[in-house]
């Protein structure tokens, strides 16, 4: 299908999510999460294709996109329905941000006036105040602790910020994939145990259940002897990407 | 003092100060009635409407004033003491500036989640512009900045307080709102 | 423009140049007649000369004008400008300082790396408190400042030498140490 309409620059991931929410006339407080991830990765194809550069931020979402649909495939849909309300809150929230800065942007161009600098005086500017010595040490602390942490800071610094975590399903097939080929055939419920949350439980097993899909790997054994070996097919290079249409 | 020599020393004060001048901070200082500085503000605010001036005194919170070049001849100003215009604020400028004005104070990683992309090279132009400043450090991990919005701010929008901005949206009537004011969808005013 | 609209933007343009500013230049630039815009100073000069006026307009020459505080209210404009600036540092002027004195000497570029943010205003702040000053230029294109802490700095603390501040912990695990660090304390960024 050719495209004729120039492609937008979006501010980022939640910006193309509005924007396609809109364009299609999805509902944003009942989101047909199908639809958007399809909406959503047409789109990431065709900035791709016109060789815009599509920053991390976008593939992290796509992720969480195909994720939040994977789970709520599922038959129970505690987790999938919470998931997409924090996507829904987020969107919501971003739609008022850009609300209000349009508001704002109409107000003022960012000018805020002609001033004129203090005259001067003449006057003793000394700091003529005592402090401890620590006081210095905090700030410096304080200051060079930033410095200190070139690497991203660790996933438990955000854990009370941030209370969610994304796993991508696409990237649990691989670390499912990797280990069975390091250990050969493997209980799944030894697989599954590596899983720190209840979101990487889930991703694991929609992973198992998608390898088995495309003939990865073999399911063999009863109930909690069931364990799972490589049949010798490479797995799909764009598995759990699009893949997921049920 | 009498009321014409308050109101000259007031206006002798806030054309020295250059900066926003604290009204009570100085009324305290020289030992005269808050209320009369007050009123000369008022007074001089008043006369500085006046079609024929070129200055306004811009009110920026309760006691404070600050003159200003009137908005009318910005570009004459530029021409002749030969400053250049800055560029318009983009539309990610406003969108950081609209989180942290309704938020206040807030952590660059708060405006981040919000918009969902990285805002760093954003917070650094909005400093340079001193639309926005450092507010101390929230006590967590890492001992993240914080930021609020400045007089430059306010000026910007002529206005005395954050409190002066447009509304912002409610979703009392959305399905999914929450009765606490924990509802995501919301940016918080307070 | 009529004769209020000219008198205003003479005042706007006086107040704006803080200098001395030449009417003849200005008008030139603005394409708006010089005798129109000395009539309007001169009005202004007049309207200031009033009792309940704290400015005045001073003349400096043919055409040059300017701005100032009157005379009578000089030492009442130094208490109340000369206290407002008498507090405490902020927590960011705190910082800026304990970056210079555990690196010292130090350019303002690396202390805005290792702080994030511009550190303009907070330098300026700490050169006019003398908790700072320069010491001499780095050897590297453009030739940046380099900033030192000084005796009033050392009074501010208590302390006879920089080597008496409290050690910061060391990080082992922290990229840039270097491991021929020789100042135990000292935190090493390139």
């Amino acid at each position: 299908m050719a495209l004729e309409y120039k492609l937008e620059v979006f501010e980022g991931p939640l910006d193309m999510l509005l924007t396609l929410i809109a364009r299609h006339k999805l509902d944003i407080y009942d989101i047909n999460i199908t639809e958007l991830v399809r909406q959503y990765t047409e789109q990431i194809r065709l900035m791709r294709e016109n060789e815009m550069e599509v920053s991390s931020e976008f593939l992290e979402m796509a992720a969480r996109l195909v994720y939040i649909k994977s789970v709520s495939l599922l038959p129970v849909y505690d987790e999938g329905e919470q998931l997409k309300k924090e996507l829904q809150g987020e969107l919501i929230e971003y739609m008022d941000c850009k609300l209000i800065a349009g508001k704002l942007a109409e107000l003022t161009d960012g000018f805020s006036g002609f001033v004129r600098p203090m005259q001067p005086v003449p006057a003793d500017w000394t700091y003529r105040r005592y402090h401890d010595p620590l006081e210095l040490l905090n700030a410096f602390l304080d200051a060079a602790g930033k410095q200190l942490r070139k690497l991203p800071p660790p996933q438990e610094a955000f854990q009370e910020i941030v209370k969610k975590a994304v796993v991508s399903v696409g990237s649990r097939m691989r670390m499912v994939y990797g280990t069975l080929r390091k250990t050969g055939r493997l209980k799944l419920m030894d697989l599954f145990a590596a899983s720190k949350s209840r979101s990487e439980l889930v991703a694991s097993f929609l992973a198992v259940l998608e390898l088995a899909r495309d003939g990865v790997i073999d399911l063999t054994g009863e109930g909690a002897e069931m364990g799972a070996s490589l049949t010798g097919k490479a797995p799909d290079e764009n598995a759990g990407g699009e893949e997921y249409d049920g | 003092m009498d009321r014409h020599a308050i109101r000259a020393l007031t206006e002798a004060l806030l054309f020295a100060s250059g900066e926003p001048l604290d009204l009570a901070a100085a009324a305290e200082k020289l030992l005269v009635p808050l209320s009369d500085m007050r009123e000369s503000a008022e007074e001089i605010r008043e006369a500085c409407a006046r079609e024929n001036r070129g200055v306004e005194l811009v009110r920026l919170g309760e006691n404070r004033y600050q003159f200003v070049a009137k908005k009318a001849f910005e570009q004459q100003i530029r021409d002749v003491l030969a400053v250049a215009k800055t560029g318009p604020l983009s539309a990610a400028a406003f969108e950081v500036l609209a989180v942290i004005a309704y938020n206040q104070p807030v952590t660059k990683s708060f405006v981040e989640q919000v918009r969902g992309v990285d805002c760093s090279g954003v917070i650094n132009t909005l400093l340079k512009r001193k639309l926005i400043e450092e507010a101390g450090r929230l006590d967590l991990p890492g001992r993240p900045l914080l930021y609020c919005t400045t007089d430059d701010f306010l000026r910007c929008f002529r206005i005395s307080s954050v409190e002066e901005l447009p509304e912002p949206p409610r979703h009392a009537d959305a399905p999914d709102a929450q009765p606490d004011d924990e509802t995501p969808g919301q940016l918080q005013f307070d």
